[in-house]
């Protein structure tokens, strides 16, 4: 069986069991459909049991100008050569999704870490709002675009302050004597040890 | 001539004998430094080379220890994270005295090419005192173990005393430790 | 007595210098084999010396005591080793089970030290010594009862001369398989590659060494040295016939040592179950086949 | 002048007075008890030393005593044990259900082990080992399960039994029940039968393979402080029986030329080898320190059977004393772990840790008690174990040898094993309330320590006695100064051992001192790769401490339970058809099954 006929099965399961808003096909062995929140569970359901069995990774993509945030579930399959991108928009106001542990209960994780970065409640995760990667974060989520990292790097990390003229050279280092010694040690280190 | 003059006798001075003691065993620190390698970015790619046949790390008396009471530098090579830097700190405290901390690349010294990144830090010495800065993006092994000649020329001289800075700055440590990690202790499912 | 008790640590310091040196140029020449300068002969020396002078940590009072415990035991053990047939410290005594039985308290204290550290990496390391030790000691002392038994006595010197008797050879000849067995149980006990499970640095952090620091440490290193010279200079008296003078000794204690460290840098790492079953395997089938052929058949060469 | 009689009845009365003290008050029996068999320990020591007890026999009928050294050996050693073990007796005795006859059976059976050593009677012997049993077997199920003593007794029955058989093939033979003379008189077809009666006996009480399983059942199970008088007291009474099997008799079989050793008892030897590395594996699998104990004790006795199947001199004067270093080892680790037992309310290894910050005393004790048993200078079990050896190498003993040196190295795991997980590693929250067990405990847990050292630095003073038993025994003694033992091949000084020890231990300490003083870190301060941790539960390595070495004979441990238990299940079996048949409801059947038999035997009788 080619990858075509793969996706062209990939088509038909998708399409019996949910609304397809838009199909982007990313090469001859991925594929991504955008379909709606409601139909997600279903689709993956439908698409574990064609032999999707692997939830590859879950995030989500921030979109600030349409206020939307967009999950992406990517799944793969260990028999066929396809990746299959199923994203579906929830509102950025609240944004909630429940959770596809019942499907794939390694998403455990994923969700817990999109919560993490982009503040997406997922109820039907037990303990999706503990922290997983930031200990003891104080911010607004921070992988989200209105989140500067500038801003906040400069307000909590002190930064080194360094003298206008520090670029300019030392003037102990032009002494001959110094930069002599100093590739003798380079040479030293260079050689092991022989002069 | 013999000098007429009354000259008092050298006392035992208890100072003096530890001074004394102390330089003796500077020679023998400065000659056997043995590395923990906090190998937290890039530049710990560097140390490989370093080591083996073409540099040959061994012959200065270095070599790699496993755990940090064995150690007597800690080789932070690379960008620091505060995850990370929770754990340097709690590894640079287990070290026995003296310890020393030696800093690869440009990321410890100003945050490098990660200097606007939420989680990284820019300087390290805020943290923990750092005996030798080795810049660099990546330094190469010879920088490197240039870095580690100044080092014993540090404890030679006596500059590289960063561990009584410590004990000196202590509270000023803390505090800047403090305000950027929040309490140090972590307590979720991982840690139990 | 006094003045046996002066030469029993004179023995042990001479030991200490001695192993301590020559690990110092095997060093060298490991680094050499690769390519590399390699360090000073003296390095390990000043390792260890640095080490005494750092300021360590303790973990309570048991850490402190298995350290002075395992050192005392081992000291006390190098004060009976014998350095040619005719020096040794303390006539007639220096029985071959002495040896073994106080190396082991030396281990003993060592694991005791570690597992008080309260580290699990420690424990683990401990056990891998442990099991290690019940691995090689067998075979090595099936070897030595048919030394003994052949021998007729169990004295250290006795057994070198016998060995340099008219008409007998050194062990290493006169029972082939035995000395193989010999020498790869010494491989176990110095805790050369194949072997080395138990300090696995990159594994599980050094083993029972990993909580030491500053003069623990120090202290375990200087332990250590002994320990390698008690080994090596066993192998010497049993199997190569000891010495008759310092030269003599010296020279034999040097082959065994670096042959071993040779053998031991082209080699990995066995997992310590491996180590178990390679043991009680060949090394003990070779063993008892030699022991009864030896003592049953008497056929010696 | 102590008379043994005297002193069997004395205890008897004193087990009632104990028993009627304890139910007006525990601690004042448990105390009255403690003061009893310290009588009978010192009237012991006095006169038994001497041969001094009278052995004339007043009251008690058809009984007749005799002294010799070898019975005087065991006997001193278990009343030692015994007293050591009642001053445990105020501190535990609340703990059982059936408090007041705790010290009544206790005296009994010790009242059975006086007789037991001291007749020269067999039946008497039979009857006094009878007393033991059932004594010991109303003891044991105090503790945790009744398990234990079905199976003690099972196999304690089966000793006893068998020994019975002994003792009428005997008779049958030679026509008296005197134990010298009759073993004197044995010969041909019959001395082979009864030496192979008397050590299924032996084998029974020593817990040797193939018959020990029900050594850390029992063992495991007692009460704390009774499984010290176990393991150091009453498994000795199979080596008593090893003895009388293996040296005073000596069947005419085939002798191995190579080795100079009887056929039979070359078999015995193995045996023995096959009990110390079943013991020793077994024990490194345990995870109940008792039970660890217990597997250890097995192996202990493999070497007991070992040294006396060797028939030479060095090997009995290793037999004997490994008796004695055994028995004070075996009770010193045991007790400490009673101690612990005591106040923790568990001996399971993995739910203890840490212990040593609370009771530093208790495991200096157990300490000691392991050195000895590992057999490392300078304590006693070193220069029996060196006796051995210097007997196993002298005879060429190849696959004894494999055994015996296994068991040596592998004791070090064992024993090992509750020091690291049970003393050491991490402290554990819910024991911070422990305190050091009370001063009572530590006064037995002293003389211990003090007796594991001294045997180990002066045998000298032992090995008299020792040589006696030899010479009694009909063999030349082992030559001894008050320093030096001379072995077949090799001397051995222990006291020098030891002094080179100190000076050893001197030197390190000073080199300690010296340097700088280290810092003091919290215990949960350790290398953790930078992680923080809360839990020390997690962070103790208890549980299936030598995993890699189990995964390799965890397949092949369990068939010999696995036989037991079947046995076991058809003898339920069986019990279950006799119920079917003469317990069933109806009377009827009942009385006709009764009438039959009655008339069967009738019959019998008639003809």
């Amino acid at each position: 069986m080619n990858s075509i006929s793969n996706l062209e099965a990939v088509d038909n399961i998708i399409n019996s069991t949910g609304k397809v808003i838009k199909k982007e096909p990313i090469s001859d062995f991925q594929v991504a459909y955008e379909v709606n929140k409601s139909d997600v569970h279903q689709i993956l359901t439908s698409l574990k049991l064609e032999g999707w069995k692997q939830l590859s990774y879950l995030s989500a993509v921030d979109w600030p100008e349409e206020n939307k945030f967009e999950l992406v579930y990517i799944l793969l399959n260990w028999d066929k050569p396809v990746y299959i991108q199923i994203r579906a928009k929830i509102d950025r106001e609240n944004p909630s999704m429940n959770s596809i542990i019942p499907i794939f209960p390694g998403a455990k994780y994923y969700e817990r870490e999109a919560h993490e970065f982009f503040g997406i409640a997922f109820p039907g995760n037990p303990d999706y709002k503990k922290q997983l990667i930031m200990e003891q974060w104080d911010d607004i989520p921070p992988l989200r675009k209105d989140f500067d990292p500038r801003a906040y790097s400069d307000r909590k990390y002190p930064s080194r302050e360094y003298p206008d003229n520090f670029s300019k050279k030392d003037k102990e280092n032009e002494s001959l004597e110094k930069q002599a010694k100093r590739r003798k040690r380079a040479r030293k280190l260079r050689t092991g040890g022989e002069e | 001539m013999i000098s007429t003059k009354y000259t008092e006798k050298k006392k035992f001075n208890k100072q003096e004998i530890d001074r004394k003691w102390w330089e003796v065993g500077d020679y023998f620190r400065r000659n056997s430094l043995w590395l923990l390698m906090y190998c937290t970015g890039c530049c710990a790619i560097e140390l490989p080379p370093s080591m083996t046949s073409a540099y040959d790390m061994e012959r200065l008396g270095m070599g790699p220890m496993a755990t940090p009471r064995q150690a007597d530098i800690l080789l932070v090579s690379g960008y620091l994270s505060l995850k990370t830097l929770r754990r340097l700190i709690y590894t640079y405290e287990q070290m026995s005295e003296p310890r020393y901390v030696v800093a690869l690349g440009s990321c410890p010294i100003n945050g490098g090419i990660y200097h606007d990144s939420h989680p990284v830090i820019n300087q390290l010495d805020q943290y923990i005192p750092v005996d030798t800065y080795v810049a660099g993006c990546m330094p190469n092994p010879e920088s490197v173990l240039n870095g580690f000649v100044d080092l014993m020329e540090g404890i030679k001289n006596k500059t590289a005393n960063g561990w009584k800075k410590y004990h000196k700055n202590y509270d000023w440590y803390k505090k800047n430790q403090f305000d950027v990690l929040g309490e140090v202790v972590i307590d979720d499912e991982f840690h139990q | 007595m006094i003045l046996s008790i002066f030469i029993g640590i004179s023995i042990a310091l001479f030991g200490f210098v001695l192993q301590t040196s020559i690990g110092g140029i095997n060093r060298k020449i490991i680094g050499r084999l690769q390519k590399r300068h390699g360090p000073r002969w003296y390095q390990e020396f000043i390792d260890i010396f640095k080490l005494l002078s750092k300021r360590s940590v303790s973990h309570g009072w048991i850490f402190d005591f298995g350290v002075i415990m395992a050192l005392g035991g081992i000291i006390a053990t190098a004060m009976f080793m014998p350095l040619t047939s005719t020096f040794l410290a303390f006539e007639n005594y220096d029985n071959f089970f002495i040896f073994v039985y106080l190396l082991a308290v030396g281990m003993l204290g060592m694991a005791m030290s570690a597992s008080g550290s309260g580290n699990p990496w420690a424990s683990i390391g401990v056990m891998r010594a442990l099991t290690t030790m019940l691995a090689y000691e067998v075979p090595f002392l099936i070897v030595v009862l048919t030394i003994v038994n052949l021998s007729g006595n169990s004295s250290l010197t006795e057994i070198m001369l016998y060995q340099q008797a008219a008409g007998n050879n050194i062990f290493l000849i006169a029972l082939p398989l035995g000395g193989i067995v010999g020498f790869i149980a010494l491989m176990g006990m110095l805790g050369k590659k194949p072997f080395e499970t138990y300090i696995a640095p990159a594994e599980i952090a050094s083993g029972p060494m990993v909580e030491y620091g500053g003069k623990q440490l120090g202290m375990l290193f200087i332990l250590h040295e002994i320990t390698i010279f008690i080994e090596v200079s066993l192998f010497v008296h049993l199997f190569l016939g000891g010495a008759t003078n310092i030269f003599e000794f010296l020279f034999k204690y040097f082959i065994v040592y670096t042959v071993a460290n040779l053998i031991s840098n082209v080699n990995g790492r066995f997992k310590i179950d491996q180590v178990v079953k390679f043991f009680y395997k060949w090394p003990l089938l070779m063993a008892v086949t030699q022991a009864i052929i030896a003592i049953y058949f008497g056929w010696v060469i | 002048m102590a008379s043994i009689e005297f002193l069997i009845l004395f205890l008897v009365g004193a087990g009632i007075i104990a028993y009627l003290l304890t139910k007006l008050n525990t601690i004042v029996g448990s105390i009255f008890t403690i003061f009893t068999v310290m009588f009978v320990f010192v009237s012991l020591a006095q006169y038994g030393f001497g041969m001094d007890i009278i052995t004339t026999v007043k009251i008690l009928p058809g009984i007749s005593f005799s002294q010799s050294y070898l019975g005087f050996y065991f006997a001193i050693l278990i009343v030692f044990i015994y007293l050591m073990v009642s001053f445990f007796h105020p501190y535990f005795i609340d703990k059982y259900k059936y408090k007041d006859s705790y010290n009544l059976l206790f005296l009994l059976s010790l009242a059975g082990i006086l007789g037991a050593f001291y007749t020269n009677n067999f039946l008497n012997l039979f009857f006094f080992f009878e007393i033991i049993i059932w004594t010991t077997m109303f003891l044991i199920p105090q503790g945790k399960s009744k398990e234990a003593a079905v199976s003690y007794f099972g196999f304690s029955l089966a000793g006893s039994v068998s020994l019975l058989l002994g003792v009428f093939v005997i008779f049958n033979s030679t026509g008296t029940f005197n134990i010298n003379d009759s073993l004197a008189l044995l010969s041909g077809n019959s001395a082979v039968l009864v030496f192979a009666l008397f050590l299924i006996a032996a084998f029974a009480k020593l817990g040797a393979f193939p018959l020990h399983i029900w050594l850390p059942i029992t063992h495991g199970n007692a009460p704390d402080p009774f499984s010290p008088v176990l393991s150091g007291a009453l498994v000795k009474l199979g080596g008593f029986i090893a003895v009388l099997a293996l040296i005073k008799i000596t069947p005419a079989t085939v002798m191995f030329r190579a080795m100079d050793i009887p056929i039979g008892h070359y078999l015995v030897a193995i045996l023995g080898g096959l009990t110390i590395v079943f013991g020793t594996l077994m024990a490194i699998k345990e995870d109940d320190a008792k039970k660890l104990l217990a597997y250890s004790s097995m192996s202990h006795g493999g070497y007991i059977l070992v040294a006396f199947s060797i028939l030479n001199s060095m090997a009995f004067a290793g037999g004997f004393y490994h008796i004695l270093a055994h028995a004070l080892a075996s009770a010193g680790a045991f007790m400490a772990i009673a101690a612990v037992s005591r106040v923790t309310g568990t001996t399971k290894i993995k739910e203890l840790g840490g212990m040593i910050h609370k009771m530093p005393i208790t495991y200096l004790a157990y300490l000691i008690a392991i050195i000895s048993m590992a057999g490392i200078p300078p304590m006693g079990g070193f220069i029996s174990k060196w006796l051995i050896f210097q007997a196993v190498i002298d005879k060429g003993m190849v696959f004894v040898g494999v055994a015996v040196f296994f068991g040596s190295v592998g004791s070090f795991l064992y024993v090992f094993r509750p020091l690291a997980a049970l003393f050491l590693g991490q402290e554990f929250t819910e024991y911070k309330h422990v305190k050091e067990a009370p001063i009572l405990m530590l006064i037995p847990t002293f003389v211990l320590m003090g007796l594991n050292i001294y045997t180990g630095v002066f045998p000298a003073a032992f090995l008299k006695v020792i040589n006696n038993i030899i010479v009694e025994l009909g063999y030349t003694g082992i030559t001894y100064t008050t320093y030096v033992i001379s072995g077949n091949n090799g001397v051995l000084n222990p006291a020098l051992i030891s002094l080179v020890f100190v000076v050893g231990i001197l030197i390190a300490f000073i080199i300690f001192i010296l340097l700088k003083k280290s810092r003091k870190v919290e215990l949960m301060d350790t290398y953790t790769a930078g992680n923080f941790i809360h839990d020390e539960h997690l962070f103790h390595y208890s549980t299936d401490f030598y995993a890699p070495l189990e995964r390799l004979y965890e397949k092949q441990s369990h068939w010999m339970t696995t036989f037991y238990r079947a046995l076991a299940e058809k003898v339920k079996e069986l019990g279950k058809l006799g119920k079917y048949l003469f317990m069933s409801k109806s009377l009827s059947v009942t009385l006709l099954w009764i009438i039959s038999i009655i008339i069967f035997l009738l019959w019998g009788e008639v003809l």
